[in-house]
C-alpha cells in the first residue's frame, strides 16, 4: 500500500515538474547568463573591467602559463597605476586550463556567466580552438597566444593573435638557412602535438617553395623523452640542418641527445629555442650556435625590450622571456583596444581591438581580417646561452 | 526494517527526480556546464562500475570507450558528412569492438595482468589518436554539430542537460535490470567465486566478454553525448590521468554500487570544479580519499550505510533471531540420476601423480563415498569429473557420455552439481541470490532478450524466484533468503551450499566433505537430506572423513591411497580390509578387535 | 628445561569448532602423541599452540612463560620448534638455506656449522643433497629437511605436525628411528599424527582426539593394545 | 646496418634502466605479492631528490644518487605502512590502493617542485665513443654497468646473506618463517624500501638521459610494469630480460612507426602476454579448488 502511494506520489511529483519545465525554459529565466544577447553596447560604465586570463597553471604547460600570467599582469598593473581606463580599474581573474579542452570549455562558459568583457590566453593553440565557438557565441574578444593556422580557419571575428602565425615563424626561417646560409640538407624533427605538427607541415611546406625537399621528417610523441631511435635516422642521412618542432623542454633534450650522438648539423627552431627552459635542458655548450626565429630575440634588443625587460625584472626578480613578451604585447593590445572604445564590450570591443595599431615589443600590431595582427620574426643565434640578432 | 526502506525507495527516488529536473532553473551557464560533464562522468562511472564492481574485471580503458564513442561521432560527422544519430549508433558499434578487444585479454589473464593490459591498449589507442590524421591528431577535430531532437537543435547546455539525464536514468535502469536478474547475478557471481560460478554452470568466458561489452555501451554513449556537448575533441581528454580519476570516481563512490558510481562521478566532478584553481591540491585530496578508502572502506561511500547497519545489529545481538527451519524433502526435479563412470584417471601435477588410473563406478540412487588419508587424491578426483582439470589420461563418462575435458559450465549443464571442502559460496550475494543464480539453467547468449525482448527476461526472473523460494523452503533456510552468507552460522552455510548445488536439479551430486565443522545434530540433519536426495533419485559421490557418518550413510565405498584406488565394496569390508586399516592407522600390526 | 601446559584449549574458525577444550602436558624429555582421524583437531591444537591460529579458549604455558602473548616468531627463542603439516620447506632455496635459516634467530657462526653437521649426520641424505633446491627434493627428503630445519634451533620441545603424511613405510620408518634418536638425546616430543603405529613407537603417552574433543588419554603401550582406538578412527 | 646497431645500443640503454624499474616492481611482488602500481611515481620521487641534490645542493651525482635512494627508501617505508593492511587482501584493491599512492605522491611533487620539470645536465662529460660508426654516450655505458652491478648485488644480497634469503623465505612460505624466527611484517617493509631504492635509483639514472617532471613515472612506470610481466613476474632473470626486450622493442617501434611507436609497443605486448601470461621465466600456477 505504503509503495502504492510513494509510486504515485513520483509520477504527480513528475507531471508537476514537466509543467514547470513547460512553463519556462531553464536558464533564461536566471540571470546568470551574462554575456548573451549583449552584442556591441557599451559596457557599464561603472566598476572594474573584468578581464579573464586562461592559461596552464598545472600539468605540463604550467611554465608557459606562468610565463603569459606574469607578462599580462605586468602591463595590467601599469594601467591600472596609470589610473586604468576611462578612471576604471582593470580586473584580472587567472584560470587554469591544466592544458586540457574540456576544462577550456567547461571555463569559457564560467568565464561568459561571470561577465567577463574579454579573455586573454590560452597558451595552447587547442585549448583556444575548442574555446573559440562558446566565446564567439557570447561576444567575448579574445587575445590567444596560440599560434596554429588552424586558429584562423575558424573564422571567429572575435579571436586574435598575439604574435605571427607558425607560418611566419618556419616561412622566415627557412628563408634565411637557405638564401644566405645556403643550406640544401635538411632533417625534420616534430613532436605529435598540435603545436610540432603544425611546424612540421610550416616548415615543409617553407622548403618546398624554396625548391627543397627535406633527407629525413621523423616524428616523435609529444611525452616522449628519448628521441635517439629518431635521431638515429636523421644521423644516417647526414643533414647539414635539423629542424626542431617541439616545446621547449622536448627541444632541449633532443638537441642534448642529438649531441651526445655526435651530430653536428646546424640546429634550427622556432620561438622555443629562445627559452630559458630550452638553454637549462640542452646545456649551455650544446645549444650553441642554435638558430632562432622569433619576433622577439631578446631582452635588450631595443628601448622598448629593454624598458620591459626591467620592469619584468623589477617585477618578478627574474627576467622574461618570448612568451612574457608576447603576453604583454597582447595585452597591451587590448588596453589600447579598450582605452579607444571606451571599454566597450562585445563585437564593438573587437572591432576595437582590429582597429588598434600599436607598435611592441614583437612588432608594430595591423590586424587583419582573419586576426593576425604580426607578420613577421627575426632570426637569432645563440650563443654562450644568450641570442643574438644575426648580422645579414 | 527492510520493508520499510524498500517503501520509501520509491519517495526517494520522486524526490531525486524533481531535484534533477528543477536544478537547471537554479543554476547559471557554467554550473549547467559543469552539470553536463558530471552527468557525462557518471555515465562512464556507471559503465566502470558494472565492469569493475560488478563483474570484477578490471579495466583501465575506460577512457578510451568513451574516446571511441567521441571519435566515432567526431570523424563521421565531421570528415563524413553523416548525420549526428547515425553517426552516434555506428560510433556505438565501434565502441562495442572495442570492448570486444579490451575484453580479450580477459579471457587469459586477471587482476594485476588486466590491469596493465587494459591501461596498455588505452595508451595505444591514445597514441593512435594523438598521431592519426583521420582524428585530427593532437589539435583534435572542431566543427561537431548539434544533435537534433524532433526538429529541435540542442544546442542549448539546458537542453542537453535533460537528454543527458535521461540517457543516464536510462542507463541506471538498464543497470540496475541487468544486476538485479540473471545476467548481472552470474556476472556477480563470477567476481566473487570465478571458479565456483563455473561449477554452477556460469560461461566465465562468454560472461566477461559481456562485462566489457556493457562496460563499453556506457562509455561509448558517454562519448557520444560529449561530442555532442562539447563540439569539439582532442586526445587530452581521453589521457590516463583522467582514467584514474575515473577510478578515483567509482572506488570512492563504491565500485560496487552504480548510485555509488554516479554519486562519486558527481561529487568529483563538482570537486574537481571548485578547486580547478588548485588543481595540485584536488589531486592530492582524491589521491589520499582513495587511499583511505580501500584500506578503511572497501566498498566505498555506497557500502558505508550497510556496514554501519551490520556494525550497528551486531552490537545489539550476535545472529539474526531467525531460526533454521526443517528439512522437507527436495523438490522434485523430473531429472532422473546419472551413472558416473571414471576410467583409467591420470593426473599429473608437473611431475606429481595425484591420481593413478582411477576407476570406479556410481549408480543412480546410489550414495557412493570416497575415503582415504590426507593427500589421497579425493579432491583432485572432484576437480577432474567437475572439469575444474582435464585429466592427463583417461575418461569420466556421464551416462556413457564422455564429459572429461569440457569446461565445468558445460559439465554443470550436463547435470553434474558439486560443492567444496572449504565453502565456496558467493559472498556478495544473498542466500536466495545464490540459490538462483545456480538455478538458473539458461546459456549466456540468452541475453540478447536484455536488449530486445525485456519481457522475457521479468517472466524468466519471476519463475526462477519462484522455484528458488521452494528449494529455500525445502531446505528450510527460507528465513535467511536476505542474508549474506559470510553473516550466518557455519552450520547453515553448509546447508545453503548444498541448496545451492541442488538448484540446478543435477543427475550426480558430489560432496565435497559435507560434514566438516558440523556439530552432532548437525550430521545428524546432514545425513537425512543425503538419503533424501539420494531418494529422488540423484547419484550421489561424497567425500568424508568423518568414517562415523561414511559407515551409515554410503551404500559402498571406495579408498584412495596416494592417488591409487587400494579397495572398494560396502563399508563393513572395506574396513575390514588390512589395506585400508595400513592406510589409516600406519601399520597392519594393529591388534583386530578379535584379538 | 621447562614443562609445556596446555589447559582447556579451544580454537574456533568462524562459527566451527575446532578444538574443545583440550588439555595435556609434555614434561621434560618426555615425549607426547597427538592421534586421531582427520578433522579430529590435531593440526588446530598445535597451530593454536605455536599462535599460528587464535586460541578460542585455554592457556598454554612453557615454563613460567604464557604464550598466549608470545608472537609465532619468538616462539622459536623459547626453544620449542615447529616442524609444519605438508613440510612448508623453503622450495625456492637450497637444502643448505633452509637449514641455516632454521637457525636464524641466531648467529650463523660455528656453533651453527657443527649443528649443521649434526643434522648431515642424522640424516645423511641431506648432506648429499645439500646444495639441491628443496623444491626438487622427493616428499621424504622434504620432510627430514623440515625436521633438520627445525633442529638447527636447538630446540628444548619440538612441535611435529604428521610427519609421516603421504611417505612410504621404508621412510616412515627413517623418521621414526630419527625421532627416536632425538628423544633419547633428551629432546621432548609433542607428535601430532594420524599414523597412530608409529606415534606409539615415538611417544610414551597418547591423546586420541575425536571431533576436536580429547575422547582418549593414556600410555602408548596401553593404547596400543585398546580395540577403541581402531573404532574411533574407522567409525565402527 | 649502422643504424640499426646505433637503436640497438640506445635501446638497451633505456633497457637497463626497464630492467631496474622491472626489478624493483619483481622484488616487491616476489616477497610481498604486492603489486605497486606506484612504482611509477616512486621512481618520479627518487629522480626529483637525486635531481635537487645534484642541481640544487651542488652534491656530487655519485652522492647524489645514493642519497636518493636513501630518502626514496623511507618513502617506500611510509608507503607500506600505510598500505599494510591491504597486503594479505584481495589484489584488485591493492591495485588501486597503490594507484591512489602514486597519485599523492606526484600531487605531492607538484606541490613542491611545481610541475614545469627540469633538465639535468649529464654528469659525464666525455665525448661519445665511436665503435665502427656507432656513436655510444659514455653515460649510457655508466647506466648499464650500474645497473649491472646493482642486479649482481642484489642477486648476492638475495643469495649470500641471512636477511635476504629470510626474505625470499618470507616469499615462499610466510608461515614457516614466521615458524623459524623472521619477522614477516619487517621483512616486507625492507622488501618494499629496497623496491622503492631500486625505483629510485631507475629514476635518478635516467634523469640526465631524459628529464624530471612529476609525470615521468606514468610512461616510465608502465613500461618498467610491462617489462616485469613480459620476463616473468617475480623472476629476477625474468626482470633483466624482460627490461632489455621492452627497450628494444620501444626503440625500434620509435624508429620505424614513430608517433605510433607507443601503440605498436602495448599491441605486441598485449598479444605477448595472451600468447603466454607468465611470460619468459614465470612459473605456471595451478587452481585449486
Amino acid at each position: 500500500m505504503i509503495r502504492r502511494s510513494g509510486a504515485a506520489a513520483a509520477l504527480s511529483a513528475a507531471a508537476i515538474a514537466i509543467l514547470a519545465a513547460a512553463c519556462s525554459a531553464p536558464g533564461s529565466s536566471s540571470g546568470g547568463s551574462g554575456g548573451s544577447g549583449s552584442g556591441g553596447s557599451t559596457g557599464a560604465a561603472s566598476g572594474p573591467i573584468k578581464i579573464a586570463v586562461v592559461d596552464a597553471q598545472s600539468g605540463s604547460s604550467s611554465d608557459l602559463g606562468q610565463f603569459e600570467w606574469r607578462g599580462v599582469k605586468l602591463a595590467v598593473d601599469q594601467v591600472n597605476k596609470a589610473g586604468g581606463i576611462d578612471g576604471r580599474k582593470i580586473q584580472l581573474t587567472l584560470f587554469d586550463d591544466q592544458g586540457d579542452p574540456t576544462v577550456g570549455t567547461e571555463l569559457a562558459r564560467k568565464i561568459a556567466s561571470e561577465g567577463f568583457t574579454a579573455m586573454l590566453g590560452t597558451a595552447e593553440s587547442s585549448v583556444t580552438l575548442a574555446m573559440a565557438p562558446i566565446l564567439q557565441a557570447e561576444h567575448i574578444p579574445n587575445i590567444t597566444s596560440g599560434q596554429s593556422t588552424k586558429l584562423l580557419k575558424l573564422g571567429s571575428p572575435y579571436l586574435f593573435l598575439n604574435g605571427p602565425t607558425g607560418l611566419t615563424y618556419d616561412s622566415t626561417l627557412a628563408k634565411y638557412l637557405v638564401q644566405t646560409k645556403g643550406y640544401k640538407k635538411f632533417a625534420l624533427l616534430t613532436n605529435n602535438d598540435s603545436y610540432g605538427a603544425g611546424e612540421d607541415s610550416a616548415f615543409t611546406s617553407s622548403l618546398k617553395s624554396l625548391g627543397i625537399t627535406p633527407v629525413a621528417a621523423e616524428v616523435v610523441p609529444a611525452d616522449q623523452t628519448n628521441m635517439t631511435p629518431q635521431l638515429n635516422t636523421i644521423r644516417s642521412r647526414n643533414p647539414q640542418v635539423l629542424f626542431i618542432g617541439a616545446e621547449e623542454a622536448q627541444s632541449g633534450l633532443t638537441v642534448k641527445q642529438a649531441r651526445s650522438l655526435g651530430m653536428t648539423a646546424v640546429i634550427a627552431e622556432g620561438a622555443p629555442a629562445g627559452t630559458p627552459l630550452f638553454l637549462s635542458t640542452a646545456g649551455v655548450a650544446n645549444a650553441d650556435g642554435t638558430i632562432v626565429s622569433s619576433p622577439y630575440l631578446g631582452n635588450g634588443v631595443d628601448a622598448a625590450s629593454k624598458a620591459f625587460a626591467a620592469a619584468y625584472t623589477a617585477a618578478y626578480g627574474t627576467a622574461p622571456e618570448l612568451h612574457g613578451a608576447k603576453a604583454y604585447d597582447g595585452a597591451e593590445v587590448m588596453i589600447s583596444a579598450l582605452k579607444a572604445c571606451h571599454a566597450c564590450t562585445g563585437l564593438a570591443l573587437a572591432s576595437a581591438v582590429r582597429a588598434v595599431h600599436r607598435t611592441g615589443l614583437l612588432g608594430t600590431f595591423a590586424y587583419d581580417s582573419q586576426g593576425v595582427g604580426i607578420f613577421s620574426t627575426s632570426i637569432g643565434i645563440i650563443k654562450n646561452g644568450t641570442i643574438e640578432p644575426v648580422s645579414s | 526494517m527492510n520493508r520499510l526502506f524498500a517503501a520509501r525507495r520509491p519517495l526517494g527516488l520522486a524526490a531525486l527526480a524533481i531535484v534533477a529536473w528543477v536544478l537547471p532553473y537554479r543554476l547559471n551557464v557554467y554550473w549547467i556546464s559543469v552539470a553536463d560533464t558530471a552527468l557525462l562522468f557518471a555515465l562512464l562511472a556507471v559503465g566502470l562500475g558494472l565492469v569493475m564492481g560488478i563483474a570484477g574485471q578490471v579495466n583501465l580503458a575506460q577512457v578510451a570507450f568513451f574516446g571511441v564513442g567521441a571519435y566515432g561521432v567526431g570523424i563521421l560527422t565531421t570528415a563524413h558528412g553523416f548525420g549526428f544519430w547515425l553517426a552516434a549508433l555506428l560510433a556505438m558499434v565501434a565502441a562495442v569492438c572495442a570492448g570486444l578487444v579490451v575484453g580479450l585479454p580477459a579471457l587469459r589473464v586477471q587482476s594485476h595482468y588486466l590491469g596493465i593490459v587494459t591501461l596498455g591498449l588505452a595508451v595505444a589507442f591514445l597514441d593512435w589518436v594523438t598521431n592519426a590524421p583521420v582524428t585530427g591528431g593532437d589539435s583534435g577535430l572542431s566543427g561537431i554539430p548539434t544533435p537534433p531532437l524532433f526538429g529541435v537543435g540542442l544546442s542549448s547546455q539546458y537542453l542537453y542537460y535533460y537528454l543527458e539525464l535521461i540517457v543516464l536514468a536510462a542507463g541506471l535502469a538498464f543497470g540496475y535490470f541487468v544486476v538485479r536478474t540473471s545476467l548481472g547475478r552470474r556476472l556477480r557471481a563470477m567476481r566473487d567465486d570465478a571458479l565456483a560460478a563455473g561449477a554452477a554452470g556460469a560461461e566465465i568466458r562468454v560472461l566477461r566478454m559481456i562485462a566489457f561489452v556493457l562496460a563499453s555501451v556506457y562509455g561509448g554513449a558517454a562519448g557520444v553525448l560529449y561530442a555532442g556537448l562539447i563540439h569539439y575533441i582532442a586526445p587530452e581528454t581521453f589521457s590516463i590521468a583522467d582514467m584514474f580519476l575515473l577510478l578515483a570516481m567509482v572506488i570512492i563512490g563504491g565500485r560496487q554500487s552504480l548510485w555509488g558510481c554516479v554519486v562519486g562521478a558527481i561529487g568529483l566532478t563538482v570537486a574537481q570544479q571548485e578547486l580547478i584553481n588548485l588543481a595540485a591540491y584536488a589531486q592530492l585530496g582524491y589521491g589520499m580519499l582513495v587511499v583511505a578508502v580501500v584500506v578503511f572502506a572497501p566498498t566505498g561511500l555506497a557500502g558505508v550505510p550497510s556496514r554501519v547497519r551490520r556494525w550497528r545489529l551486531r552490537r545489539r545481538s550476535g545472529i539474526s533471531a531467525a531460526a533454521l527451519g526443517s528439512f522437507s524433502g527436495v523438490p522434485s526435479s523430473g531429472r532422473t540420476g546419472a551413472v558416473l563412470e571414471v576410467s583409467g584417471l591420470v593426473m599429473r601435477f608437473r611431475g606429481v601423480i595425484a591420481l593413478d588410473r582411477v576407476s570406479l563406478r556410481a549408480e543412480p540412487g546410489e550414495i557412493l563415498g570416497i575415503v582415504g588419508p590426507n593427500g589421497s587424491g579425493k579432491t583432485t578426483l572432484f576437480n577432474v569429473i567437475s572439469g575444474l582439470y582435464r585429466p592427463s589420461g583417461g575418461r569420466v563418462d556421464l551416462d556413457g557420455r564422455v564429459i572429461s575435458g569440457s569446461r565445468p559450465w558445460r559439465i554443470s549443464h550436463h547435470g553434474v552439481a558439486r560443492t567444496f571442502q572449504h565453502l565456496r559460496l558467493f559472498g556478495n550475494l544473498t542466500v536466495l541470490d545464490n540459490v538462483r543464480m545456480a538455478m538458473d539453467r539458461t546459456r549466456s547468449w540468452w541475453s540478447w532478450r536484455y536488449v530486445f525482448w525485456p519481457v522475457g527476461v521479468w517472466r524468466h526472473e519471476r519463475e526462477l524466484s519462484r522455484q528458488a523460494g521452494a528449494v529455500l523452503d525445502a531446505f528450510g533456510l527460507a528465513a535467511f533468503a536476505g542474508a549474506l552468507p559470510h553473516s550466518l552460522p557455519y552450520g547453515i552455510q553448509r546447508r545453503v551450499e548444498i541448496a545451492r548445488a541442488m538448484a540446478s536439479a543435477p543427475r550426480l551430486l558430489l560432496l565435497d566433505e559435507p560434514a566438516a565443522g558440523l556439530n552432532g545434530d548437525e550430521q545428524r540433519q546432514l545425513a537425512e537430506i543425503v538419503r533424501a536426495i539420494r531418494a529422488s533419485g540423484v547419484t550421489v559421490v561424497l567425500i568424508e572423513h568423518n568414517m562415523g557418518l561414511v559407515m551409515s550413510l554410503c551404500d559402498r565405498v571406495v579408498v584412495l591411497d596416494s592417488g591409487a584406488v587400494i579397495a572398494s565394496g560396502v563399508p563393513a569390508s572395506v574396513a575390514a580390509q588390512p589395506a585400508v586399516l595400513e592406510a589409516y592407522l600406519g601399520t597392519t600390526t594393529l591388534p583386530s578387535e578379535a584379538s | 628445561m621447562s614443562t609445556l601446559v596446555v589447559e582447556n584449549l579451544a580454537v574456533r574458525y568462524g562459527g566451527v569448532s575446532a578444538v574443545r577444550s583440550v588439555s595435556f602436558t609434555v614434561p621434560p624429555g618426555e615425549s607426547v602423541g597427538l592421534i586421531g582421524a582427520n578433522g579430529a583437531g590435531k593440526t588446530s591444537t598445535l597451530r593454536a599452540l605455536m599462535g599460528l591460529v587464535p586460541r578460542a579458549a585455554g592457556t598454554a604455558r612453557f615454563g613460567d612463560r604464557d604464550l598466549g602473548k608470545v608472537p609465532a616468531r619468538h616462539m622459536v627463542r623459547l626453544g620449542i620448534g615447529y616442524v609444519p603439516e605438508g613440510r612448508h620447506v623453503f622450495a625456492g632455496l637450497p637444502v643448505e638455506k633452509n637449514l641455516l635459516l632454521g637457525a636464524y634467530a641466531s648467529k650463523w657462526d660455528s656453533s651453527c656449522r657443527a649443528r649443521l653437521s649434526e643434522v648431515y649426520d642424522l640424516f645423511p641424505v641431506l648432506g648429499q643433497m645439500r646444495g639441491r633446491l628443496a623444491g626438487a627434493l622427493s616428499g621424504g627428503q622434504q620432510q627430514m629437511l623440515a625436521i633438520g630445519r627445525a633442529l638447527m634451533a636447538r630446540p628444548v620441545l619440538l612441535l611435529l605436525d604428521e610427519p609421516s603424511m603421504g611417505l612410504s613405510p621404508k621412510l616412515v620408518e627413517v623418521i621414526c628411528s630419527a625421532l627416536q634418536r632425538l628423544r633419547a638425546e633428551g629432546l621432548s616430543l609433542l607428535l601430532v599424527e594420524q599414523n597412530a603405529m608409529l606415534t606409539f613407537e615415538v611417544t610414551g603417552e597418547c591423546l586420541v582426539l575425536e571431533n576436536g574433543s580429547v575422547a582418549m588419554t593414556g600410555t602408548s603401550a596401553a593404547l596400543r593394545d585398546d580395540p577403541r582406538v581402531r573404532k574411533i578412527y574407522l567409525g565402527l | 646496418m649502422q643504424s640499426f646497431f646505433q637503436t640497438l645500443v640506445s635501446g638497451l640503454s633505456f633497457g637497463a634502466v626497464y630492467s631496474l624499474i622491472a626489478l624493483g616492481f619483481s622484488l616487491v611482488y616476489r616477497t610481498m605479492g604486492l603489486v605497486n602500481f606506484a612504482h611509477g611515481a616512486v621512481l618520479m620521487t627518487g629522480a626529483y631528490l637525486a635531481s635537487t641534490f645534484y642541481l640544487s645542493a651542488r652534491l656530487p651525482f655519485a652522492v647524489a644518487v645514493p642519497a636518493a635512494v636513501l630518502a626514496t627508501g623511507v618513502v617506500g617505508l611510509l608507503i607500506e605502512r600505510v598500505l599494510r593492511p591491504l597486503e594479505s587482501k584481495d589484489v584488485d584493491l591493492m591495485l588501486i590502493g597503490t594507484i591512489g599512492a602514486g597519485t599523492v605522491l606526484e600531487a605531492v611533487a607538484i606541490l613542491i617542485w611545481t610541475s614545469s620539470g627540469r633538465g639535468v645536465p649529464s654528469p659525464v662529460r666525455a665525448a661519445p665513443l665511436d665503435v665502427g660508426g656507432v656513436r655510444i654516450p659514455v653515460y649510457n655505458l655508466v647506466v648499464i654497468a650500474v645497473a649491472a652491478v646493482t642486479m649482481v648485488l642484489l642477486t648476492l644480497f638475495l643469495q649470500r646473506t641471512k636477511r635476504g634469503a629470510a626474505m625470499q623465505a618470507v616469499a615462499m612460505d610466510p608461515e614457516a618463517a614466521t615458524a623459524v624466527g623472521i619477522h614477516v611484517g619487517r621483512s616486507n617493509a625492507v622488501a618494499f624500501a629496497i623496491g622503492a631504492g631500486l625505483a629510485a635509483l631507475a629514476g635518478s639514472l635516467a634523469s640526465p638521459m631524459l628529464f624530471v617532471s612529476p609525470t615521468m613515472g606514468d610512461s616510465l612506470g608502465i613500461q618498467g610494469f610491462a617489462a616485469a610481466i613480459l620476463g616473468g613476474f617475480g623472476s629476477i632473470p625474468g626482470a633483466i630480460v624482460g627490461g632489455l626486450g621492452i627497450g628494444v622493442i620501444g626503440s625500434f617501434a620509435a624508429q620505424w612507426f614513430q608517433g605510433y611507436s607507443d601503440l605498436v609497443t602495448f599491441v605486441v605486448f598485449t598479444v605477448l602476454v595472451m600468447v603466454r601470461p607468465t611470460g619468459v621465466f614465470g612459473e605456471k600456477t595451478v587452481n585449486r579448488a
